[in-house]
């Protein structure tokens, strides 16, 4: 029993937890080029590997994580109740650009997202993906009666695609460069995120990790910043390093990250995304209407109100502490 | 109930007499076994109230009561939403049982096959045993995937996940049994002329019948145990689907719930079992 | 017609300890073969390498010239009484029934001839241990087998069944012409039963004494035939046969 | 090599009489087998190769070529990264071996306490076995966000899963074999001044053994299926944890690599544990 | 001191069979008392009500003024072996000495007590049935109880093993005063044994004859005693009273 029992208030041992996820980002260069180690090195540092954003939202509930890579969806349960989790968003690490569609398998007759109706769709459920499909479907006017949609893994869905179970599926990389092959992209995450419906994997930071450790989360928000910016400046070396972490060729890596929206270290502290100390950014209500979505599924008690949610966010020091 | 040794009290060491296989007092027996059972549920009780509320957290320990609100939302139709995820308590765990019938009908006919062969045929044994053993080593969320391929995503692959549980117990414990039965018994058939196959039929397969009841009864179990995994894929309605779904949200309490529902059939269930074993194999400890 | 068992050199070891032979032996068919020996010395051995449960070690066996093959053509009643406990008594008679495909409407009538009443549907463990050794019996005389070996079948009953059941087979097998082999360890039975007495020395079991028995096995009342000289003197011939062994 | 019955062949019926325990030929026997199992295989490897170079899906069926090749590669140092998820193959196996063992033991000897004592003392039956009961129908995907709640995301919840995993087959067996116990032995013991205790340690625990040693190997084999349960969470290194990852991204070949990793030490923990069964239980099919 | 056994009229029946009784029976101590009657009468029911296994329906039962409980003060010898598959044959002796707390390096020389040499480390399926039986004869006379409760313990011996073992017995109850109940079918058995002779009747089992056996118990030769005029007469007077019994 180590994860309750010691929890963050054993500030002196100097540790950090933190818990990544396998999608392409900036955390997995970080933690493959050993860049946090390098910033803080009297800092004993841990990397725990997580497969869920609901697995991760666990773990901060056992106390076992200080800082986490998840994505928007899960963080927006989190700051609901019953969970409540003391944690605040501190980092957006990318946006979900063409690295995640609606595709429509050729052959099922579906040519756009209206003509849905009536379809079987696959999608994992709580995923940003199945997010993203609402959002599509509510957009075209789509009632969530009007389809069946069917909770599958991104692996599962490839092979039902391939039997012909599924009609169209929301799905991520890499199965999703599969789902292309024999299907039409209805729609991406991309065109989503500027309609309004943006869906993130941001960077998660426990309450009390910043309250005892500003510095710490300074160090490690300058270096997911000089991730991004090797995304945006060296995408071979990032690829390399992701491809490394991903277990995939530095050219798959490279071809996964070509189709996220990266956004330059400077931006997020705009009011688009996380905002500054003195006005907190749309994040805020990105995440009340992620959480809106959330209380429609029926999946929590009460949304929160704005002003909680915007407390959740973590602008201290925005936007001075990125612009190096 | 039983055997002597089991109907005895601890408290008097060395243990009185039995009168025979069904000692007197069995009523009183059976008024004590309520009343035990009745006060360890309070206990339980009362312990999960404390717990619920020192952690004050509904995310670890959900409160009693709010599994029992849980219970009626879900049963009922609120809102205009039926239960959860359109479906009633009543419905998942319906779709549920179906599915855990089917798997293990066909898992414990299976393995009581198999286990007859490989107990009793040298050369399937020699080449089905390692296979039983590989199979039944293999994680079902390993291979669940390969079922979608086969077999789908409707019921087909459910079943056969559970079946594939339900399979290796009833099969090792028969092959297990068959081999130990009785020397003397098994020559006293042949003795009297009977074939192979009799032998198998009257001799082996009685002998085994008890531990077959074992293997059927754990059988049953990984089933039960196996429903969220085979329920991960399009697995609404169905009590594990719903647990999961629950699970991804956080909404412990509904986790409870499912699990109290999975829980308390299966007691059922074992309870049934138990009762026909008991009825099928009167000679229990006297072979 | 060829000899209804035969053993020629035949020893039986289990791992290093030698248990029989090497035994001779050549029965005729009809002949009441009766063995006696002191415990441990090989009998049952003897009795299950004739049934065919045991392959000779050494020798050759041969019942009705043929290799034995348990279940064919030979009855068998065991030292214990290894009754199937899933079965009720009357069921355990059925079952010898149903292989040799006769009718079971006949159990009740074989319960009887061992003076059984009223246990047929008893559980097997509901009866007394010289009623179960008689519902072996009754399983094994369920059929016509040529051949009937019986191990101390009659060793767990009071004096009086067992004389009457002695007088029953001694009758049967006069009548019907089967070859029996029987063990026993009562002298006096031996010598009412037999056609012929065996004794065998102490393990390894090889033969002592073989002493044919010329009583009048018809027409002569049991209790006159024990009552005539002959019978005293070839049960004093058996039993100093016996003291007379090396130990 | 156990009872008669089974050393006979089939083809030869009814079968001829078999010499004692220990047939002729066991050394034939021995090469027999190895020659079945061999052939066996072979047949496996051809449809492997027929169904992957068919389907020709690597995503689906991987041809052998590639799991070999993803063996090399996994267990050694490429491109400056070690096997698969910088550890080698050997690596996540051994971590995983390592749960496995720890959990499967406390499993079994937890199910064993459990199970003598649910077998021997009544008021403990009828408590805890309604308890176990319960605890062996829940999924244990369903309760292990509760056992990270509690206890952390390190080792403690997954050894925590497995042994609660392992725990009920070695219980149930007990128990029910306990039940079982020949009572004619039993009286025997306390007619020789047996205490409940000994009668417990001297007759109804060695009568017990063959079953218990069914339910040890199936307890193992349970262990080892919930493994890739055990690492969904902070799983790498681990066998378990590999394979998942490896789902997520189609990686097939490695799935599969996985999947005989385990499969196969699987197998060779089953015969170690049948060796010892074998030796620990010389009277099988005597009592 | 108190009777070694009171029985007063004890029944027993399991379910709607009555086994026994009504039985009234008073045994002081040192009395060889032996049973017999036919098979089913209830002997052996009647020996395991003495030993505490069965609680009589009515009726109550003292052994040594107290409610017999099995495994205190009284040894046992099942009508069936009943050993332990598990360890080998001097293991089962073994366990006999530890249950009381001796050392148990007198194994050898208890199995050498019942005629068995060089079979203490074999398994318990690796010796014959007489064998068998006299382990558990060995194990139940390990340890020096008042009490000493066998039921038909050499119905699988030889006729010469019999007799010697009978010796053994006879002489060690007369040199220890112990308590017997012996169960036999062999009446001449009966007469050399006891000091007392009981025959049941048939089931459920009642006190038909209850003889005193006024035989001299030591320095007369087994054989001499065997060749006495009054050793007929009790021989004949039991087997009438068995022969008159209703069937
Ligand atoms: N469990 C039981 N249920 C019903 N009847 C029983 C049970 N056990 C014994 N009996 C019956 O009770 C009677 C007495 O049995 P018991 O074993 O005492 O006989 P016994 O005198 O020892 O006979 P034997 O000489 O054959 O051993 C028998 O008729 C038997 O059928
Ligand atoms: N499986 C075995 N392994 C080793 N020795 C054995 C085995 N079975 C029997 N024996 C030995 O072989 C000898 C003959 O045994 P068998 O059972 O034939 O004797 P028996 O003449 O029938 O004796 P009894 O009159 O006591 O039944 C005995 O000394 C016995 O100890
Ligand atoms: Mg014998
Ligand atoms: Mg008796």
């Amino acid at each position: 029993g180590n994860g309750a029992a010691s929890g963050t208030n054993k500030a002196e041992a100097k540790t950090i937890r933190l818990a990544y996820q396998a999608f392409p980002s900036g955390d997995l260069i970080v933690k493959n080029q050993g860049l946090l180690e390098k910033a803080l090195p009297d800092y004993k540092i841990t990397w725990t590997k997580f497969d869920s954003g609901a697995s991760i939202n666990t773990a901060f509930v056992a106390k076992s994580v200080d800082i986490a890579a998840i994505g928007s969806s899960p963080v927006a349960r989190g700051l609901s109740a019953p969970l409540n989790i003391p944690y605040q968003v501190a980092f957006v690490l990318d946006v979900a650009g063409d690295n995640e569609a609606l595709v429509a398998r050729n052959g099922s007759g579906v040519a756009d997202v209206a003509g849905l109706r009536g379809k079987k769709i696959g999608v994992p459920f709580a995923s940003t993906a199945h997010y993203s499909l609402l959002a599509a479907l509510d957009q075209a006017g789509v009632k969530e009666s009007e389809v069946t949609v069917v909770d599958l893994e991104p692996q599962d869905i490839l092979a039902a695609w391939t039997r012909g179970d599924l009609d169209a599926a929301y799905s991520w990389l890499p199965s999703l460069d599969d789902l292309r092959k024999t299907g039409k992209v209805l729609i991406a995450s991309r065109q989503l995120a500027t309609a309004g419906k943006p869906t993130l994997d941001l960077g998660v930071v426990s309450t009390a990790f910043a309250q005892a450790h500003p510095e710490a989360v300074d160090a490690w928000r300058k270096v997911e910043a000089q991730a991004l910016d090797l995304i945006a400046t060296d995408r071979a070396a990032a690829a390399k390093a992701v491809g490394q972490e991903l277990n995939i060729s530095p050219a798959d890596a490279e071809h996964q990250l070509s189709q996220g929206v990266f956004l330059k270290p400077a931006d997020l502290a705009s009011d688009e995304w996380l905002g500054t100390e003195a006005k907190v950014g749309k994040l805020a209500e990105n995440l009340v209407s992620a959480a809106q979505f959330l209380k429609d599924q029926q999946k929590i008690d009460a949304v929160p109100d704005l002003a909680t949610v915007q407390k959740s966010v973590y602008v201290k020091g925005l936007p001075d502490v990125l612009s190096h | 109930m039983t055997v002597p040794l089991s109907t005895v009290d601890p408290a008097v060491a060395p243990a009185p007499p039995a009168t025979g296989p069904r000692g007197p007092g069995a009523t009183g027996g059976r008024r004590r076994r309520v009343l035990l059972r009745i006060g360890a549920l309070l206990v339980l009780y009362v312990l999960w109230e404390i717990a619920a509320r020192t952690t004050r957290n509904p995310a670890f320990i959900p409160s009693p009561a709010a599994v029992w609100h849980q219970l009626i939302v879900t049963s009922t139709t609120h809102d205009g939403i039926r239960g959860y995820s359109g479906h009633l308590l009543i419905e998942h765990l319906g779709v549920s049982l179906r599915r855990i019938l089917v798997g293990s009908v066909i898992g414990v006919a299976g393995g009581l096959v198999l286990g007859l062969l490989m107990g009793t045929v040298t050369v399937l044994r020699i080449v089905v045993e390692p296979v039983v053993t590989f199979v039944r080593a293999l994680p079902p969320l390993a291979y669940f995937s390969l079922f979608i391929i086969w077999f789908g995503i409707d019921e087909t692959p459910k079943l056969w996940l559970l079946s594939i549980a339900a399979l290796p117990p009833v099969a090792v414990a028969t092959a297990a049994a068959v081999l130990s039965a009785p020397a003397g018994l098994i020559e006293a058939a042949r003795a009297l002329g009977a074939s192979r196959w009799a032998t198998v039929r009257d001799v082996v397969l009685p002998s085994a019948l008890p531990e077959i009841g074992t293997g059927v009864r754990l059988a049953v179990g990984v089933a039960y145990s196996s429903v969220v995994a085979a329920e991960t894929i399009n697995g609404v309605p169905g009590i594990g689907g719903m647990i999961r779904d629950a699970q991804r949200y956080s909404q412990t309490d509904v986790v409870v719930l499912g699990l109290f529902a999975i829980g308390l059939s299966g007691l059922l269930i074992d309870a049934l079992l138990r009762t026909a074993e008991n009825r099928l194999i009167p000679w229990r400890g006297r072979s | 017609m060829s000899s209804a068992i035969e053993l020629a050199g035949v020893q039986h070891s289990y791992g290093d300890v030698t248990a029989v032979g090497p035994v001779d032996l050549v029965v005729p068919p009809g002949e009441f073969l009766v063995l006696v020996g002191a415990s441990g010395c090989g009998k049952s051995t003897l009795l299950r390498l004739i049934a065919g449960f045991e392959q000779p070690t050494r020798g050759t066996i041969r019942t009705a010239g043929e290799p034995p093959v348990p279940g064919r053509g030979a009855g068998l009643v065991f030292q214990q009484p290894r009754l199937f406990p899933w079965r009720t008594v009357g069921g355990n008679v059925a079952l010898a029934l149903k292989y040799a495909g006769l009718p079971t409407d006949r159990v009740g009538e074989l319960l009887e001839s061992v003076g059984l009443h009223d246990v047929a549907h008893r559980r097997t463990w509901q009866i007394s241990g010289g009623q179960q050794q008689r519902v072996a019996i009754a399983r094994a005389l369920a059929v016509d087998n040529p051949l009937l070996l019986l191990d101390e079948p009659f060793a767990a009953l009071d004096a009086l069944t067992r004389e009457r059941l002695q007088e029953d087979l001694r009758e049967v097998s006069a009548r019907t012409g089967r070859t029996c082999v029987f063990v026993t360890h009562s002298v006096e039975e031996a010598v009412f039963l037999g056609s012929r007495v065996v004794v065998l020395t102490a393990r390894p079991g090889r033969v002592a004494l073989d002493l044919p028995v010329n009583l009048p096995r018809t027409g002569v009342s049991p209790s006159r035939l024990r009552a005539l000289p002959e019978f005293a003197a070839l049960r004093a011939t058996v039993r100093s046969a016996f003291e007379e062994l090396p130990v």
